[in-house]
């Protein structure tokens, strides 16, 4: 595994290496090498095999993180190559000519986030939020208990508990 | 009467006055040619008319005052007073058609006209071998000379290499008169063959050069190339003259040459009669040039007049039928043709779809293109006829089959030329030339074969024992054609109705006749009902219904062989421009009528041999021919089995049918189809209980099967129906195979049911069409609402013919295991009725795909099918409904007329029927079925009669909606498994072996073409190579 | 937002050709579906007949196959040897027409709601409705998710809640006991408070199915 | 005036209403017994009662049409029509209805009468899953009828009639004279063609529950898919009585034809929960092969 | 006939000069040679003509002082074919003369004497 981040490194200028467990690594090259580095590995080093594309939100440093996770099925190593793209008017090149099933994922960011991915197929018909017409729900600045609660009908005078002080409330009162 | 040398003096004297004209003054010139024409034409009349009618006898004319052999003399008698009248017929118009051309080149092109036709008169006349010589020289130069009108490379090349190819047979033919000089001392053709050539030493040398010099001159196939460039590049006047003028001289030459050989080489003639009008017939399949198509054309008809020169003793008095017939259809059609090919811009085949919009003209193609292929009532057909029936006579069926193969041949690409002409979707551009000198000369060529077909219908009334007055009605309806189109609707209606009634007490005593006569007549004019529905003239359409109708009631009325085949012809002509009239039917329409014609030259090579073994033409007689040679039967079998489109010889049907229009495709497909099985019932009657019945039997199974299972797989709502309809007679056929009574009268039950639900069927699919615009099925849907009087029509069609009780469709059922199980075909019988239960899997994507499903955007607004087409539906469904409850109104009079047939019958007590195996009672039936239903309609009534309607797209779609009608009607393709599963038993095969044929056909033709390499040299060698093969066969065969 | 954005391209008006050349202005939301409102029906004036009818209807509760959310996985063993609903006359049907219950089991989003009122309207009156688990009574754990619904009683009637996260498939039989004893007792009458309160209903529903690209009632 | 007619229709009424009520039972006895063989419970014997009963007292309908709403009144015509001509006990002028106006041709023709009226209401339903189930449903017909057809002609040989009547009197007298021990091949083509007649699994494709919501009837409900029922129940006895009738020798009393047709008509059922479902172009070739080579082997052999 | 008669030889070369003829029309591909070859070949068929009226010891059928009216039978050849050969080679002069025209025209279109060049028309 060592080797092929070292390969990798010398054609594309990876700024971090993250080793989650023995078979897991990520990487996170800058936005415009991100394709390329992806279409490398699945090319030349053999992750054949797209495993998921998601997202995180730093609203705090107004960046979206996006994970291309890939899969070496003779190796059996994963590899997640991390892409940091601005938080305004986010958009990133589509990937969907590398795995068609790319399009998917891209939906469902754009639809989750609001990530814009120009030319990627169907990418405006709605997966899960058929007629959302909020801001993206997974956006962190989406308060989604306001949203409930205007929309919902709550029941009244529910009440709820954290799970874990709760259940050692009833199950162990004497502790 | 004007004594026969002055068509030489005036031809010559004019010829020599026109020297002394100038060539400005061209109005004299002109006027002197036209003038001696005339004249010449009216001393040949005036002797035609004397020796044919008056009580003239033959008159010789000697020259110079001196008898023979010390004088050349012309003889004046029937033939030569008739073909001097052609020829001058001919040349008077040819001079009119060309006249423009003539003048322009001068006076001198004048001259050379008028030695033409001196050449051709006196080339006919004479008594002189040497004389004859002469004038076949001056011919030839004139023609050269004729040739030159056309001032092209092309034109020089041709004439030269007519020049060379003229030569040779000059040379040769000289020194054939010359020892025959030598060896009888008399250059008078009476002299000679007086002197008994063949019998002296070296004879028979001098009789095959003079004969095989003569044969050469009339461009035998394939030593014939120089002639067919000519007919190419001359002018199309000069191919006409070529055609018609010099042709008939040539041919009469060797007639009258022909007896030195003392009847040695009249076989020969023939054979090699035969070898070009096969070869040159087959070549001109590929070719796509008018006037050499139209080259190779006369050329293949010189030959068929050879055959009937060489077989002259065989046809006895018949010859001079024979030979005037074939000699006057390509007299008349292929001057005509030449000179409309003058018309046409271009050369090409193709361009004459210039003549598009032009009925007249049409018209005029089209009578010449039929006469020439042969069909009823040009003369070629009864000439034809008598060729084969005294060909067949003398045991000649070599001969009949290799004639009826050149004749097919001839067809093919007559035909394909006219269905390109019409049925051809672009139209040339270019405006014909439609100078009136030279449309008068064609129109006088049409009237003129117009006026010999009456003049032969004339001649063979006897023998035809037909009705004329339909013949006249279809000449009359040409005529109006100008008419709108519903009073040309009423007044054929009208007259199928008049005719019917006047003539239904000619057939009262023959039940099966009846039946037939009662559907081509009754049914036609009901089925004609939906015409009304189209505005307009529809020009070239009534005449061809009512041509079809005549044919198929002469079929029923005929009584002798040769009206029962010219009915017969008739019908296929009339169908097939029918169907031509279809706006992509050029391709279908042609297969058709090329199984039509080659099934009907079945049936006339049938009737042939049935001739020769009676000898007389009645149909009534075929069953004692058949018994001493079954072949008749089997031949007429065949013939009859193309028409009711067998598997193997069906792949005509589904295309012709669903091309036809809208409301011509109800009576070509519910009514001329049973033709087919009128027929067979007729030859199968005569060879009841031959082997060959078993083999039938079979073919019944595979076409029902067959013809089932592909209307399954069918897209094409019309195609569908014809593909059923090809089931059906799969049906019909296996019944009639089995000589028993039950099955006949299961067969003629499914005549007349197949005829009701058929046409119903049709009428409704055409009044549904007639709305939509489109025949593709899955492109309709959700008509119910639309058209339900469409939709009950179609119900009932289809549950009659699924045979589902109490419909009358389950009569047929019933008899037909019955008749099964008595005569033994067990196997058979199971995979007929394996075809019924296919016939669901049709039947119901017939109304399905049509009328349920999803209804589309496009016909959301489309009304019912209009009234004339509703209106006959519902007739026939009153009859259908009307036979379901007593089927003994047809079944007993069919069991009257087939009790002596083996087989047991039916017991009738009352409504109820019986035979040895089982039961039914259609009234009880019906009755029990028709209460039965309404007490449980009332309980759904009862227990839901406040539904709620609701539209199309409220359905259950698993919590979704559908998103178009379009993708939520199934209706494409929805038999795919069971395409899957059974899918192997409908491969093409058929269509594969037919294409193959064509293919090797046309291959071979256009391969074997290339013989003609237009290099005159070669030309020249090939007709060197002939006359030494010819010698040395015949060496070998004296 | 109009929720007109959000009808599908196949359900816009259009204008099309006919065969003659005419045109035809096609509007698929009023031209493909019946507009017509639901009724009421009224339950038979013969009480001992009703109560008759009411116990074939009890005896014979017909569900619609239709699995939301985590509880689906608990009618499965419904039908197996151990549990046998088939014993009180429970039987699974493929299509809402010939169905009287509809089993909402758990969460419903917001995408599966439209569904879920498509597939109720599409059966027929008298028609009865089982709530499973504790999402379909107040939202469960769900509650505050931006895209599951809460209280299922505001969308459609519903007849007998089960509660549990996830019940047990004898919890699911006891409900259906439970149900039995409502409908024979002439209190499965849900379906007329449907047609009754179509209004308010209507409005819930609208309320959170922004794209409402069919008709108000789905016959 | 005579009322025999009369008497006649009271006759045929009790006949009707009795198979009526046996076919009810034996769907519910069925279903008993296959959950049996699933080690359930199953539901109650008279639960086809209840289900019937439900049915009918559905509030509201739909209706997509007229044929639509004539659809199953055409099915159900098919099935008391096939009733109606179907001799029932041998023997009794009583109850061999109206037998005496068409023979087995006529019954082997009816029973498409029904078929048709189905498909075409369904059709009008407009529901694409009803056109798939039509056509496997029509396409599997095709050949399930060829090995009953060979076996109808080798019975008409083998008895010289079609009269359903007179083939069962030409098996009285004992076990050894029914058709099963004179013709065994006929009987076994036959038998195997009422397997795909009665349309149980392996040749349910047509209603495949999973994956094409029971086929042509995914439309209908309430009172339709009651008269449906309905039909059913009278359909189903009567075809296996035609079968008791052919080959099992027919019945001279209620007893014995209720014994013979529920054992025949256990038969589809005994083999449909053995066996899994073939698909249309499978079932096809199927038939093609041993009953098909059966029955032309019934033929030739007989 | 004896062969080596005068009538034999010219028999024999008339049919020599028809062999030279057809052979010349046949193998040469110049026109004019063509032509030239028709022309032998009629010479041939002439001198064949005029050969058989040869009679011996007779004179040309011409009736002048020698040979008197009166006994122009005995003395005269066979006056026919003497007329016929006079028409054929009239004849053959008119043919040869429309060909030579042909040719004339060809050249005038293509500017080429080959007989192959000619072959527009064909198959």
């Amino acid at each position: 595994m060592q080797e092929i981040i070292e390969r990798i490194s010398k054609v594309f200028s990876v700024e971090e290496v993250v080793q989650q467990n023995n078979h897991q690594w990520f990487i996170t090259v800058p936005k415009k090498q991100a394709l390329e580095s992806v279409t490398y590995l699945r090319d030349r080093e053999g992750f054949v095999h797209f495993v998921l594309l998601s997202c995180a939100d730093w609203i705090e440093s107004g960046k979206f993180q996006l994970t291309y996770l890939l899969n070496h099925p003779v190796k059996k190593i994963d590899l997640g190559i991390r892409v940091f793209i601005d938080r305004e008017n986010a958009e990133m090149e589509s990937a969907h000519y590398l795995w068609e099933q790319i399009a998917t994922y891209q939906r469902e960011l754009y639809e989750m986030f609001g990530i814009n991915f120009p030319n990627s197929p169907r990418l405006t018909d709605p997966l899960l939020l058929e007629g959302w017409d909020n801001i993206p729900p997974m956006r962190r600045d989406f308060d989604t208990l306001k949203y409930v609660e205007k929309t919902y009908f709550p029941t009244p005078g529910r009440k709820s508990n954290d799970p874990g002080t709760y259940m050692k409330e009833k199950l162990y009162p004497n502790e | 009467m004007v004594t026969p040398i002055h068509l030489v003096s005036v031809a010559l004297g004019t010829a020599f006055l026109l020297g002394f004209t100038k060539d400005r003054n061209w109005k004299i010139s002109g006027g002197l040619v036209l003038l001696a024409l005339l004249l010449m034409n009216l001393i040949s009349g005036s002797w035609t008319y004397a020796l044919f009618f008056g009580d003239q006898v033959p008159v010789q004319v000697f020259t110079a005052g001196f008898k023979p052999p010390f004088s050349i003399n012309l003889q004046m008698g029937r033939f030569e007073a008739a073909i001097t009248l052609m020829i001058n017929f001919a040349g008077l118009l040819g001079a009119i058609y060309l006249f423009d051309r003539l003048k322009k080149a001068g006076r001198y092109a004048f001259m050379v006209y008028m030695v033409f036709i001196l050449g051709l008169n006196v080339a006919v006349m004479t008594r002189d071998l040497f004389n004859l010589f002469v004038f076949m020289e001056i011919t030839t130069i004139a023609t050269a000379g004729l040739i030159f009108l056309v001032q092209t490379g092309k034109a020089a090349a041709a004439g030269l290499k007519y020049m060379i190819a003229t030569s040779i047979i000059s040379g040769v033919l000289l020194i054939g008169i010359i020892f025959a000089y030598s060896l009888v001392s008399t250059l008078n053709l009476d002299g000679i063959i007086d002197g008994g050539l063949p019998l002296i030493k070296g004879g028979a040398m001098v009789v095959f050069l003079i004969l095989i010099a003569l044969l050469l001159e009339s461009k035998p196939f394939p030593a014939n190339g120089w002639g067919l460039d000519v007919y190419e590049s001359a002018h199309p006047g000069i191919g006409a003259m070529l055609s018609v003028a010099t042709g008939p001289m040539i041919a009469y030459v060797i007639f009258k040459v022909l007896p030195i050989s003392g009847g040695a080489w009249n076989h020969l003639i023939a054979i090699t009669g035969i070898i070009t009008f096969v070869g040159s017939n087959f070549l001109a399949i590929k070719q796509h040039n008018t006037q050499r198509l139209l080259g190779y054309s006369s050329v293949a008809q010189a030959g068929i007049l050879l055959i009937a020169i060489g077989l002259q003793k065989e046809l006895g008095h018949t010859f001079i039928y024979v030979a005037a017939g074939l000699l006057m259809t390509n007299y008349f059609a292929k001057a005509g043709l030449f000179w409309l090919s003058g018309l046409i811009k271009g050369e090409s085949l193709q361009d004459w779809t210039q003549l598009k919009g032009r009925p007249v003209l049409l018209f005029l193609f089209g009578l010449f293109v039929f006469s020439l292929a042969g069909f009823p009532p040009s003369p070629a057909f009864f000439a034809k006829w008598e060729l084969i029936m005294q060909l067949a006579s003398h045991g000649g069926y070599v001969w009949m089959v290799f004639i009826l193969i050149g004749s097919f041949f001839e067809l093919i690409y007559l035909t394909r030329w006219f269905g390109q002409v019409i049925g051809s979707k672009e139209k040339s551009s270019a405006q014909p030339d439609l100078a009136t000198h030279r449309l008068v000369p064609v129109g006088i060529m049409g009237v003129g074969l117009l006026g010999t077909m009456v003049f032969f219908l004339h001649h063979y009334a006897p023998d035809l024992a037909i009705d004329f007055i339909p013949i006249i009605f279809i000449a009359a309806l040409f005529i109006l054609d100008f008419l709108p189109a519903f009073l040309k609707n009423t007044v054929t209606i009208l007259a199928m109705g008049w005719y019917l009634l006047q003539h239904i007490s000619d057939v009262q005593n023959d039940t099966v006749r009846l039946i037939f006569f009662l559907i081509f007549l009754a049914g036609g004019a009901i089925s004609l009902l939906a015409g009304f529905s189209y505005k307009g003239k529809r020009i070239g359409y009534y005449p061809f219904v009512a041509m079809t109708f005549v044919g198929l009631t002469g079929l029923v009325t005929a009584t002798t062989t040769l009206g029962f085949f010219l009915s017969w012809e008739l019908m296929a002509l009339g169908s097939y421009l029918l169907i031509s009239r279809g706006k992509n039917a050029q391709k279908t329409s042609w297969i058709y009528i090329l199984f039509s014609v080659g099934g009907a030259y079945l049936l006339l090579m049938g009737f042939g041999v049935s001739f020769a073994v009676t000898g007389d033409g009645l149909l009534s007689s075929l069953g004692i021919a058949a018994r001493a040679l079954p072949a008749v039967g089997i031949l007429l079998t065949i013939g009859f089995l193309s028409k009711i489109a067998a598997m193997g010889l069906h792949i005509w049907l589904p295309g012709a049918y669903a091309e036809a229009e809208d409301d011509a495709t109800p009576f070509i497909a519910g009514i001329m189809m049973n033709a087919g099985i009128f027929g067979l019932i007729l030859s199968l009657s005569i060879i009841a209980g031959h082997p060959f019945t078993w083999w039938l039997g079979w073919l019944g199974v595979i076409t029902a099967v067959g013809g089932n299972i592909l209307a399954a797989f069918q897209e094409d709502a019309k195609k569908l129906i014809a593909y059923s309809s090809i089931g059906i007679m799969g049906y019909i056929l296996f019944a009639l195979s089995m000589n028993i009574q039950m099955a006949w009268m299961a067969a003629l039950y499914y005549v007349v049911l197949h005829f009701l639900y058929k046409t119903i069927l049709f009428l409704a699919v055409g009044g549904v069409i007639f709305r939509t615009k489109t025949r593709e099925m899955y492109q309709m849907g959700g008509l119910i609402k639309k058209m339900p009087l469409s939709f009950i029509s179609v119900l009932i069609g289809i549950i009659a013919l699924a045979g589902i009780p109490p419909l009358a469709g389950f009569g047929g059922k019933w008899l037909f295991y019955n008749a099964v199980v008595m005569n033994g075909w067990y196997l058979q019988g199971a995979l007929v009725f394996f075809s019924g239960v296919v016939a669901f899997l049709y039947c119901f994507k017939l109304i399905s795909a049509i009328f349920l499903g999803q209804a589309k955007d496009r016909y959301r607004h489309i009304k019912e099918a209009p009234v004339w087409y509703i209106l006959p539906q519902y007739l026939l469904i009153i009859g259908l409904l009307i036979f379901s409850v007593l089927p003994e109104l047809v079944l007993q009079p069919v069991a009257h007329a087939l009790r002596s047939m083996p087989g047991e019958g039916i017991q009738w007590d009352g409504h109820f029927a019986q035979t040895s195996f089982g039961y039914w009672n259609a009234f009880i039936v019906m009755t029990v079925i028709a209460i039965m239903f309404v007490i449980l309609l009332a309980w759904l009534i009862l227990n839901s009669r406040k539904a709620q309607k609701v539209k199309q797209f409220d359905m259950v779609f698993a919590g979704e909606t559908p998103f178009t009608p379009e993708t939520s009607h199934v209706a494409y393709n929805i038999y795919a498994p069971f395409n899957k599963a059974l899918g192997f038993l409908v491969v093409p095969v058929t269509t594969w072996f037919w294409h193959a044929t064509a293919s090797v056909t046309d291959a071979s033709a256009n391969h074997l073409r290339k013989w003609y390499n237009g290099n005159g040299q070669t030309y020249a060698l090939q007709m060197v190579i002939y006359i030494v093969m010819f010698y040395l066969i015949i060496r070998g065969g004296f | 937002m109009e929720n007109k954005d959000f009808i599908k391209p196949y359900y816009e008006s259009k204008i099309v050709e006919s065969p003659d050349g005419e045109e035809i202005k096609v509007n698929p939301l009023e031209d493909y579906f019946c507009g017509e409102a639901p009724k009421s029906h009224a339950p038979n004036s013969n009480k001992l007949w009703e109560s008759f009818l009411n116990w074939a209807r009890a005896e014979s509760l017909w569900v619609l196959g239709f699995g939301t959310g985590c509880g689906s996985m608990e009618i499965l063993p419904l039908m197996t040897p151990r549990f046998d609903a088939y014993r009180f006359g429970v039987q699974m049907r493929p299509t809402p027409r010939q169905s009287n219950v509809i089993i909402i089991s758990g969460y419903l989003s917001v995408k599966t709601l439209k569904r879920a009122i498509r597939s109720y309207e599409q059966m027929q009156n008298p028609k009865y409705v089982m709530a499973l688990g504790s999402c379909t009574i107040n939202g469960g754990m769900y509650y505050d998710s931006y895209n599951t619904i809460n209280r299922l009683d505001h969308y459609m009637p519903v007849d007998v809640y089960i509660t549990g996260c996830m019940p047990r498939p004898e919890a699911l039989l006891a409900g259906f006991e439970e149900m039995k004893r409502l409908i024979k007792a002439g209190k499965g009458e849900k379906a007329n408070e449907y047609a009754e309160n179509f209004e308010w209903y209507k409005a819930n529903q609208k309320k959170i199915i922004k794209d409402w690209n069919m008709p108000d009632y789905n016959w | 005036m005579s009322f025999d007619w009369l008497i006649k229709i009271g006759y045929v009424l009790l006949g009707l209403f009795i198979v009526l009520n046996y076919g009810l039972l034996q769907y519910g006895v069925i279903r008993r017994i296959s959950a049996r063989i699933g080690k359930r419970i199953g539901v109650k014997v008279y639960q086809p009662y209840i289900d019937l009963i439900k049915n009918y007292s559905f509030r509201s309908q739909i209706t997509h049409g007229v044929m639509f709403y004539l659809g199953p009144v055409f099915r159900l015509s098919g099935g008391v029509g096939v009733f109606l001509f179907m001799p029932l006990i041998f023997g009794s002028e009583h109850f061999s209805n109206y037998s005496f106006s068409g023979d087995l041709i006529l019954i082997l023709y009816f029973l498409f009468f029904g078929m048709l009226g189905m498909a075409l209401g369904a059709g009008e339903g407009g529901h694409p899953y009803s056109f798939i189930g039509i056509s496997r449903g029509l396409s599997q017909f095709t050949t399930i009828e060829l090995p009953f057809t060979l076996a109808v002609i080798s019975l008409a040989i083998q008895y010289h009639t079609f009269s359903i009547t007179d083939i069962v009197a030409a098996q009285q007298g004992g076990i050894m004279h029914w058709t099963l021990m004179t013709n065994p091949l006929a009987t076994a083509a036959a038998m195997l063609s009422f397997l795909g007649m009665m349309g149980n699994s392996p040749f349910n494709v047509v209603i495949a529950p999973q994956e094409n919501p029971i086929g042509p009837p995914t439309e209908y409900h309430s009172t339709f898919l009651a008269v449906l029922q309905t039909n059913r129940a009278i359909l189903g006895p009567v075809e296996a009585i035609l079968m008791v009738n052919l080959f099992f020798g027919g019945a001279t009393n209620w007893v014995s034809l209720i014994i013979k047709s529920f054992l025949v008509f256990f038969w589809p059922v005994f083999v449909g929960i053995v066996f899994p479902r073939f698909r249309v172009d499978q079932s096809i070739p199927w038939f093609l092969k041993l009953p098909f080579v059966l029955g032309i082997l019934a033929i030739f052999l007989i | 006939m004896n062969f080596f008669s005068v009538q034999g030889i010219s028999l024999t070369i008339g049919f020599i000069l028809i062999l030279i003829g057809l052979w010349g029309i046949l193998t040469q591909r110049n026109l004019i040679r063509i032509i030239i070859g028709f022309t032998i070949f009629n010479n041939g068929v002439n001198l064949i003509i005029v050969a058989l009226a040869y009679m011996k010891g007779r004179t040309a059928p011409i009736i002048d002082q020698v040979v008197t009216r009166t006994d122009a039978v005995d003395k005269v050849a066979d006056p026919i074919p003497q007329a016929l050969v006079l028409t054929a080679i009239v004849i053959g002069v008119g043919v040869t003369a429309v060909m030579l025209s042909y040719t004339l025209r060809m050249y005038r279109a293509k500017h080429s004497l080959e007989i192959n060049v000619f072959t527009e028309s064909k198959w």
